[in-house]
């Protein structure tokens, strides 16, 4: 085998849980969520030369299982709130999912390799024209001037934008609900009322307008602004009411509440 | 004695570099498409019946000729250098992952990995496995992978239509009901003796993973 | 049924892009060279007998398989027809870098390429315009590729000096990076159903994986 792993090395936080889930998966009654948080944290113990990007996936991972079992810890957790209970429920859904997700794909990966070994059995004949039909070819060179072939090498030694960190998921403008909140409760309370489109006379695109709405909704819900439109497609009104509970404190949001990252 | 559609067919796949697609052959021997087919059949039909040492296959959409998988010893102590080392596990699930979400984003791929997979993708592109084949129109553009020519030629499959359906994969009821269990239970039932094999922190086992 | 020597022979020289000296089957099989071409006569003869489409001849030495001079005709109708007419951006930069980095390996031009240009390479080499022109000393002995005579007739130069200068002005990275998005993302797809270019390996787009 060209590869053998000697030492645990998980690719994931998925793998290392779907590893320590079902590698007890003969008996499923012995499988504890305790022992499995247990073993999760120990191996995450073991991580420390990992890279910071790594670790912290596994350690969101991490908090999630250790919010689970604290929870199960409980003795009655009728006193708990119903929403945060819902939400972690959800956390732990969503893990299921993922975890389902993980494990197909890591059977899909095994049947790939089981199709690579059997198809690497046999080796493709590519020997191409004989000699004598290779004049007969087409001239691939046909238009290529030395210049373009400077051109092209040039072009293929240029340091492609490619090393950089993985970006793909982060869209050009980051606009964040959070964000658009501070600045709503700096704005409003010395102008009393303002329109939407005042409210969003300097936002560049469509994205920021949208964030700014979901950043108005936001206030509309926590009872710090009142909004009133005259009909349909009437001029958006939004009126100040004030933070009662606490003196205007313009950064209300813990990051953990509401902030969230609007990509469109 | 041989047609010559047949003996057409066995000179030009003979001296082609690539699989070569059926409607090229049928274009160039001026018959239908489903003639070449059927000649290529019956000629692959051929050569296993006479049990020769090479095969005439159908892969990444063209036919092409191949050392039978039997032989497999013999050509590789005289072909070694075309000898690709296996992909590492990562590398295969990442794989995976392009090959049946496709096309899809690296921010994608990363997602259901749960980890960044910049250098595995970069990996796998380098070896051909897969290739860029589009930008996301959405914000972003992020870039699109899916998986190449090569790829199919590498599982010896016609086309992706030939990969095993992925709901073949889906675990079953068992495996669900133990990542359930494994994420509910456990309140007041303490192992007894502990988890034993907490301590156990050896190998990395793919195959424990329930596989068939 | 086929004996095991001649199975291998088959598979081996069916693979091999050279003739194969009979020596060297004999040392890959275990045998003695006069069994090697004692079996190459036999195959030889069959292949006639059964009127194959392809021949093994012995030819510079060793032994190949060719297609059968009857058949010329159509393998130049293929030749003239069925390959690629042009190099694709992205092959043209592989071609350059040999050019100017020779001597090469295939595994260097990846390297800076970031894909794999195994296929394209062998186009190149295929159409007289790269050739083999040493080893590396260090371990691996890779092969090292340089541009043919042929080569610089197409290009009308006389010799390699003749190639413009790399750094006779150098662009500024913006400047490169254009170009290098130009080059590579400016430029169509090869056309669907037929290889009318030559592409680097991972250059092949995802719905002309998929066709049948």
């Amino acid at each position: 085998m060209p590869y053998e792993v000697t030492t645990a090395v998980f690719e994931g936080p998925f793998d290392l849980l779907l590893h320590l889930i079902t590698r007890n998966q003969v008996d499923i009654y012995q499988v504890s969520l305790s022992s499995i948080v247990d073993a999760y944290v120990a191996e995450l113990d073991k991580l420390r030369h990992v890279n910071l990007d790594v670790a912290t996936e596994f350690l969101l991972i991490a908090a999630v299982l250790l919010e689970l079992k604290a929870r199960r810890l409980l003795p009655g957790s009728d006193d708990i709130d119903d929403e945060e209970e819902l939400a972690l429920w959800e956390e732990r859904d969503l893990l299921l999912a993922r975890l389902f997700e993980c494990k197909t794909f890591k059977d899909a990966a095994g049947a790939l390799m089981r199709m690579m070994d059997a198809a690497g059995r046999s080796f493709p004949r590519t020997a191409g024209l004989e000699a004598r039909f290779v004049e007969l070819s087409p001239d691939l060179l046909t238009g290529v001037t030395p210049d373009r072939l400077r051109l092209a090498c040039l072009a293929a030694m240029t340091p492609r934008p490619q090393p950089r960190v993985d970006l793909d998921h982060v869209a050009p403008i980051r606009a964040s609900v959070g964000d658009a909140v501070a600045e709503l409760v700096v704005l409003l309370p010395g102008a009393g009322t303002m329109s939407f489109a005042q409210l969003t006379a300097d936002a560049g695109d469509r994205l920021s307008v949208i964030v700014r709405f979901l950043a108005v909704l936001e206030l509309y819900k926590r009872g710090w602004v009142d909004v009133a439109q005259p009909g349909n497609f009437g001029e958006l009104q939004v009126w100040w009411l004030g933070d009662e509970g606490d003196g205007g404190d313009p950064a209300p949001f813990s990051p953990l509440d509401a902030i969230e990252e609007y990509q469109g | 004695m041989a047609s010559e559609v047949e003996r057409a067919i066995e000179a030009i796949v003979m001296v082609a570099e690539e699989p070569i697609p059926p409607h090229l052959l049928a274009q160039i021997l001026e018959v239908t498409p489903a003639r070449v087919e059927e000649v290529c059949r019956q000629l692959a039909e051929g050569y296993a019946g006479e049990d020769r040492g090479f095969q005439l296959v159908r892969v990444a959409g063209g036919y092409r000729f191949q050392s039978h998988p039997d032989l497999a010893g013999y050509v590789e102590r005289f072909a070694l250098e075309g000898q690709a080392t296996r992909l590492s596990p990562a590398a295969l699930e990442t794989l995976a992952l392009v090959a049946y979400k496709q096309p899809v984003s690296r921010a994608q791929v990363a997602e259901v990995r749960g980890v960044s997979v910049d250098s595995v993708m970069r990996t796998l592109q380098h070896r051909g496995y897969i290739s860029e084949v589009g930008r996301d129109p959405g914000p972003g553009q992020a870039v699109l992978y899916g998986t190449t020519a090569r790829f199919l030629e590498k599982l010896g499959l016609d086309s992706l239509d030939q990969l095993p359906a992925l709901a073949q994969f889906v675990p079953g009821p068992e495996v669900m009901e133990a990542l359930d269990a494994g994420l509910r239970h456990g309140a007041g039932r303490p192992e007894p003796g502990g988890p034993a094999w907490v301590a156990d922190d050896g190998e990395a086992d793919a195959e424990a993973d329930g596989e068939p």
